[in-house]
């Protein structure tokens, strides 16, 4: 059972009192690894992290780090950092003071402590900032200086909760790029925990949706956005259409639903039943709009509709198509054609989608 | 300067000037009466109803009398100890209380309340009995006789005095840990700090004011309590409060006036002198404090 | 630098600590020390053990410390001291401020104590709770210094645990510049119409003995008298009186006499000798339905350790210097005979002044406050009197 | 709760609860035993279970209305609340004002309300009585400019003057920890939202500040009741409170038992307030949550 994770949660749950915030979570992160848990607000994840930094001890199941278990130890025993995510910089110590806390807990002598701060405030791009107290700082800078507190210490394992959160779009945007920076030049294990599809999508290379406490899809982001395993992931994570369907049979991953009158096949990793009713779920951006006479591709189906709503959206339109009472479905179209090529309201069309987009869910 | 306030306007400099004003007379109000105590402790009559002359003679007869030097020394012996145990004691309590969640948590919360409302005269007598009872009981079972028997005395008084200020230092420090985001404390203990470690490096420092206000709070009901004391004390116990009860019985004399401006002055250094370490102490830990935003 | 941080605060608060819990311990654990001495007084201020002046007794049977509990301004420091120069004994005294509580303290047991000095009824409730030690007179040969005529009293009619030290009387105080002619009545606090002549100029002894017992004696009854009707008619006559009172003042009432806050006053002979001396105006009367007399007393707790060392320093009090000594400090009534010839001049002149000296005629009007169990009435109407 | 945990809380709540227990609890549960034995003449009690202290403190009174002990427990309960009405009258603007001040002059400011009372009670209470007298400061000032002297001492506006001044800092300090902590650009918001001052100040500091106001009226309500040296010397000993009923049933009266019943009636009622009090407190916490 060597190392082969840096962290493993292994059937975790934890209660507080009769509320139950994670359910039975098994997950492997590995050496290295930009790993993000994301989910709405209250869906476990900041739990998850905080068993995992030691702040909450599980109700039963077993966290490793590193191959060891580490389930009992208290938080100053774990070889893991947090930034957190009101930063909790301690405001009686200075910018320096705070960065060297952790050092001086390990014994560290004094001019190490000193060469360490002042090579990780360089690293945040904060060299100056030493004698400043937390309160005289902006809230980006507040931001890295969190984060070089936590870096410093060259933990195995960096827990960020949300650490992005409270800062401005634009500055947001810009520490996600150099964090993702940093994690590559450090190496160290990243478990990040956020609510922002978004940004999970752009930092992580794994990524592990929860809801309700329980861990939904382990995958990279491609994985997670292309084949989502169940409907909230499919519609937590980008826009999915959900078309109400009655499966009419399935065969080795493939399968074909009745969608009011029209026959659909699509794929599905579910266990389906025929006959039952499921959806199935396509997103805007993979489906193509055709004038009446456009060849056909093989690899697609095509249905007839008629436009229903259109709306500018810049680099691309978007537009509500109806394929049969009570069925509607959105389609994205980029605007690389001129104006005048685009669809208008009233229009009938037809809409077609690779097959391999569409998924069939039950849940 | 981070001289805090709304927006201005001619309402608001109307509401400062009425702030100023009562911030004013409450200071008249709070040292008129400590200004005549100290003028009559130098006023040459012995019954100290009017003004006669000036005259320090009753500090010199304070300065000579054992009994009253005894008392003072006591009485500070007994405000020091007993604070700084209930400080301790209290500030435990308060972390307790504030980060532990444990059965009878409420219950425990209410009896914390207790030693605030009761009058001191109940506590006073149960004490009495109490440690007429534990005293005689150890007496007995050591075979302790004559002098050699235990007594109530100053260790008694401080033991009741730590019993009602625990109380007061313990609801003082949970506002302030109550204020204090936990956050810091597990940032701490993220960043490798032991329990004890974070408790000195980060909750200590930062719940600091409360923790002071605490202690003054039971230095102040300590130095003055006279009921409790008298109930539990022994031969060569007695207190400024005791000693300055007894007298009054026949007049306030301007001695008396001459201790408590005594008393005042120790009071007063003592605070300043703390003051200075904490300064100090404060900016040996940073460089100074400014605030901005 | 952060270690520096800790260190000044921690390190005082751990040696203040340190001091003041050795202080406290050496504040009151001096049984050891005071166990040492016992077969030898303290060397360093009592001169060999073969020249004690013979009123220090057997230096073998005296401790080393003498635990005083008396009332506050009652004794002379500077005898205390006199008598550690003599005999070698240390006398630490502690004050009470009422006759119950010191009865609370002594009851309780283990108080401590060698010598109390309660008042007479005081006496006579510690007496039959077995509290007080029988004194052995050959210790105190002194006593035959005392007033035969204040020997014998109804608390300890053998003088078996007690004997008096300081004694009083209740009355009237008043200003002469409002009663040129003198006062001789109780009416002059009680009649509505003449105390509200000097409203919120009067003032009642805060003491539901003394105030209700003066009230009934006014009314013509006993001091003590307890009967339910005439309590009633005690009580409305004091409700009467109120509107018209500054106050009730047991505590500073000669300050207030001095200082002409109050014109005329029930009070103690004692307080108000100390007004008078102050302000002449301020005169003394025991009015003539008749008053009550007050006397403190010498006394030994059962559970005293030191008992001998008592009765040494009983003995030394009844001196006729010391005796003296006392009274021209204290200012109250001396039973002692023989210090009245050394007895400061201005000490009589000053009672005779004021109006404070006691006669066989005047003594034939004081009455003994008693207590027993049907007392307990005076308290509902004390109750009474200031709740409504 | 790992044994790391309970070993801890054992640690910190283990020498406070054991010196409350023993010290505290244990004796008092004495007064409670004592509230239902007999009384002994000369002070003490017999171990005689007696309930006739109860039945006392509530039976009617010789020659009165109203139960003379219910009188004498009204009048403490109104003396607490206006005490602790013109503490807070005072005290609120003071401490406001005291929390605008820069950081560094705020705990000079609060040493001076505190000092005061490093002395000791009954002198400054006494300081007061020279103040008030018929002949004194204020009277001798007043005549000397050409005014009648004012019968001030020994009345009820005496007695509320020394237990305000008594209360005060009780009241101070915790409004000034609460206000401190207010945010001020709350009250810049609801500006923004159209509040003029007074709302401003009903609306939004006042509620934030009621934790403060509470525990305030709380440290000066309870003491007040139990008072019974500002109305001996300030008020003439004429009206007594409830801790005049006390200091007589275990002093002058030797009735430990009737004074220990007084005091659980006294205690159950406070502490009826108080838990009230916390619950209160404890439900606004949760809807802030």
């Amino acid at each position: 059972m060597a190392a082969t994770f840096d962290v493993e949660l292994r059937t975790v749950t934890k209660h507080f009192g009769s509320f139950t915030a994670v359910k039975d979570v098994s997950l492997g992160i590995r050496q290295g690894e930009f790993f993000s848990l994301l989910g709405p607000s209250g869906c476990g994840k900041t739990t998850n992290l905080r068993m995992i930094a030691g702040f909450e001890l599980p109700t039963s199941g077993s966290i490793l780090l590193g191959g060891k278990d580490v389930s009992q130890l208290p938080p100053f025993k774990r070889n893991v950092n947090t930034v957190f995510q009101n930063y909790a910089l301690f405001p009686h110590l200075s910018v320096s003071d705070n960065v060297a806390f952790g050092l001086e807990m390990k014994g560290i002598d004094k001019a190490e402590i000193a060469k360490r701060v002042k090579e990780t405030l360089e690293m945040v791009r904060l060299p100056d900032s030493g004698k400043k107290k937390p309160n005289q700082l902006s809230g980006g800078q507040r931001q890295r200086i969190a984060l070089a507190r936590a870096i410093v210490n060259r933990p195995q394992v960096l827990l960020l909760d949300e650490p992005l959160g409270a800062l401005d779009l634009k500055l947001r945007k810009a520490m996600q790029l150099e964090l993702k920076e940093l994690q590559r030049q450090l190496a160290i294990t990243f478990v990040f925990v956020t609510h922002d599809q978004e940004e999970a999508l752009v930092m992580s290379d794994r990524i592990g949706v929860m809801d309700h406490g329980v861990l939904r899809q382990v995958g990279t982001p491609a994985a997670i956005y292309d084949r989502p395993a169940d409907r909230f992931v499919a519609d937590f994570i980008g826009d999915t259409n959900f078309l109400p369907c009655r499966v009419v049979d399935h065969r080795n991953g493939t399968a074909h639903v009745q969608v009011a009158g029209l026959t659909m096949s699509a794929s599905s990793d579910q266990t389906l039943t025929d006959n039952s009713s499921a959806y199935l779920a396509i997103r805007p951006e993979k489906v193509q709009l055709y004038g009446p006479d456009t060849p056909h591709n093989p690899n697609e189906e095509r249905f007839a509709g008629v436009i229903v709503e259109t709306v500018f959206m810049g680099t691309d339109t978007r537009y509500v198509v109806e394929l049969a009472e009570d069925i509607q479905i959105v389609v994205r179209q980029q605007n690389r054609n001129i104006a005048s090529t685009r669809f208008a309201l009233g229009q009938t069309v037809d809409v077609g989608w690779e097959t391999v987009f569409a998924r069939v869910l039950v849940s | 300067m981070n001289e805090r306030q709304p927006a201005g306007s001619d309402f608001l400099r109307w509401g400062k000037r009425l702030l100023w004003a009562n911030m004013i007379f409450s200071f008249l109000f709070l040292y008129l009466p400590i200004v005549i105590l100290v003028a009559f402790s130098f006023n040459d009559s012995k019954l100290g109803a009017r003004w006669v002359g000036f005259t320090t003679q009753w500090y010199v007869s304070m300065a000579q009398s054992e009994a009253i030097l005894t008392a003072m020394e006591n009485s500070l012996i007994v405000a020091l100890a007993s604070t700084i145990i209930a400080t301790i004691l209290g500030t435990m309590t308060a972390m307790a209380m504030e980060r532990f969640r444990f059965p009878f948590q409420r219950t425990y919360d209410g009896i914390l309340y207790l030693p605030v409302i009761i009058p001191d005269i109940v506590m006073a007598i149960s004490l009495l009995a109490f440690f007429s009872l534990l005293l005689g009981g150890v007496n007995n079972l050591l075979g302790l006789e004559g002098n050699a028997a235990l007594r109530p005395g100053l260790v008694t008084v401080i033991i009741a005095h730590v019993a009602f200020n625990i109380s007061f230092v313990a609801i003082v420090v949970r506002t302030s840990l109550g204020e204090l985001d936990p956050g810091l404390e597990e940032a701490a203990q993220d960043l490798g700090a032991n329990e004890w470690t974070t408790f000195r490096r980060v909750t200590l420092p930062l719940i600091m004011p409360g923790i002071l206000g605490g202690a003054l709070l039971a230095f102040t009901l300590s130095l003055d309590d006279f009921v409790i004391t008298f109930f539990t004390t022994g031969p060569g116990g007695t207190t400024l409060p005791i000693e300055v009860f007894g007298r009054i019985r026949r007049a306030i004399s301007p001695e008396i006036n001459a201790i408590s401006t005594a008393m005042l002055l120790v009071s007063m250094i003592l605070v300043i002198v703390s003051q200075l370490v904490q300064r100090r102490t404060a900016a040996l830990s940073s460089n100074s404090v400014q605030e901005t935003q | 630098m952060t270690k520096t941080v800790r260190s000044p605060l921690s390190l005082m608060i751990l040696s203040l600590s340190l001091v003041f819990i050795l202080a406290a311990c050496g504040g009151t654990d001096n049984a050891p020390a005071a166990s040492n001495g016992e077969s030898a007084p303290a060397s360093n201020s009592a001169p060999a053990t073969d020249v004690l002046p013979e009123f220090c007794g057997d230096p073998s049977k005296l401790s080393a410390e003498l635990h005083f509990f008396n009332w506050a301004d009652y004794m002379d420091e500077d005898i205390m001291a006199q008598f550690e120069e003599a005999c070698g004994v240390k006398v630490t005294q502690d004050i009470y401020s009422s006759n119950e509580d010191l009865i609370a303290k002594l009851q309780a047991g283990n108080s401590g104590y060698d010598l109390v000095i309660p008042s007479d009824y005081a006496v006579q409730i510690l007496i039959n709770a077995g509290l007080l030690r029988p004194l052995d007179m050959a210790n105190i040969p002194n006593v035959v210094n005392i007033d035969p005529n204040l020997m014998g009293m109804y608390y300890d009619p053998e003088n078996t645990y007690s004997i008096p030290y300081q004694w009083g009387t209740t009355g009237i105080a008043y200003n002469v510049t409002a009663y040129p002619d003198g006062v001789d009545s109780w009416a002059a606090l009680f009649d509505p119409a003449q105390v509200c002549e000097q409203k919120g100029f009067a003032s009642m002894l805060d003491d539901e003995r003394e105030s209700i017992g003066a009230t009934l004696k006014y009314l013509g009854y006993s001091y003590n008298d307890t009967d339910p009707d005439h309590q009633a008619q005690a009580r409305d006559v004091l409700l009467a009186q109120k509107e018209c009172l500054a106050g009730y003042n047991s505590d500073n009432y000669s300050q207030t006499l001095a200082g002409e806050e109050v014109m005329i006053a029930h009070a103690w002979s004692g307080g108000t000798a100390l007004a008078h001396g102050e302000n002449e105006n301020v005169k003394f009367v025991v009015p003539k339905e008749g008053s009550a007399i007050y006397m403190e007393n010498m006394t030994i707790p059962a559970d005293a350790s030191n008992a001998y060392t008592a009765e040494i320093f009983i003995n030394y009090l009844l001196s006729p210097e010391i005796g003296a000594q006392l009274s021209n400090y204290i200012y109250y009534f001396s039973p002692n005979l023989a210090s009245q010839p050394l007895l400061d001049p201005t000490y009589h002149a000053l009672l005779e002044s004021g109006g404070m000296v006691v006669d066989d005629e005047i003594r034939s009007r004081l009455e003994w406050i008693k207590r027993d169990d049907q007392s307990i009435i005076f308290s509902d109407t004390w109750t009474a009197v200031k709740a409504r | 709760m790992t044994q790391r945990r309970k070993a801890l809380l054992a640690f910190l709540l283990g020498p406070g609860a054991g010196w409350l227990l023993l010290f505290f609890l244990l004796p008092g549960a004495l007064v409670i035993v004592y509230s239902i034995l007999t009384r002994k003449d000369g002070g003490g009690v017999e171990w005689i279970v007696d309930f006739s202290s109860y039945v006392k403190l509530f039976s009617p009174t010789d020659g009165a209305v109203i139960n003379d002990f219910m009188v004498i427990f009204a009048r403490s309960l109104w003396w607490a609340a206006l005490t602790s009405f013109v503490c807070l009258l005072i005290g609120y603007p003071l401490a406001y004002f005291i929390a605008l001040q820069p950081a560094h002059v705020r705990s000079t400011y609060l040493f001076l309300v505190l000092i005061p009372f490093w002395t000791n009670f009954l002198v400054r209470t006494y300081a007061w009585k020279f103040i008030l007298n018929n002949n004194g400061l204020l009277n001798t000032l007043l005549q000397d400019w050409g005014f009648e002297r004012i019968a001030i001492i020994n009345t009820p506006t005496a007695v509320l003057i020394g237990l305000v001044y008594g209360s005060l800092p009780f009241m101070v300090l915790p409004l000034y920890a609460s206000i401190e902590k207010l945010d001020f650009d709350l009250v810049e918001a609801a500006q923004d939202l159209g509040a003029n001052y007074l709302s401003v100040f009903r609306r939004i500091i006042l509620p934030l500040t009621a934790p403060g106001i509470g525990a305030g009226i709380v440290l000066v309500f309870i003491p007040v009741t139990g008072q019974y040296i500002v109305p001996t010397i300030l008020g003439g000993g004429k009206v007594a409170m409830l801790g005049n009923l006390l200091a007589q049933q275990f002093g002058p009266a030797l009735n430990w038992p009737f004074g220990s019943a007084i005091s659980v009636i006294f205690m159950v009622l406070l502490m009826a307030a108080v838990v009230f009090y916390l619950r209160s407190e404890n439900r606004d916490g949760e809807a802030g949550l």
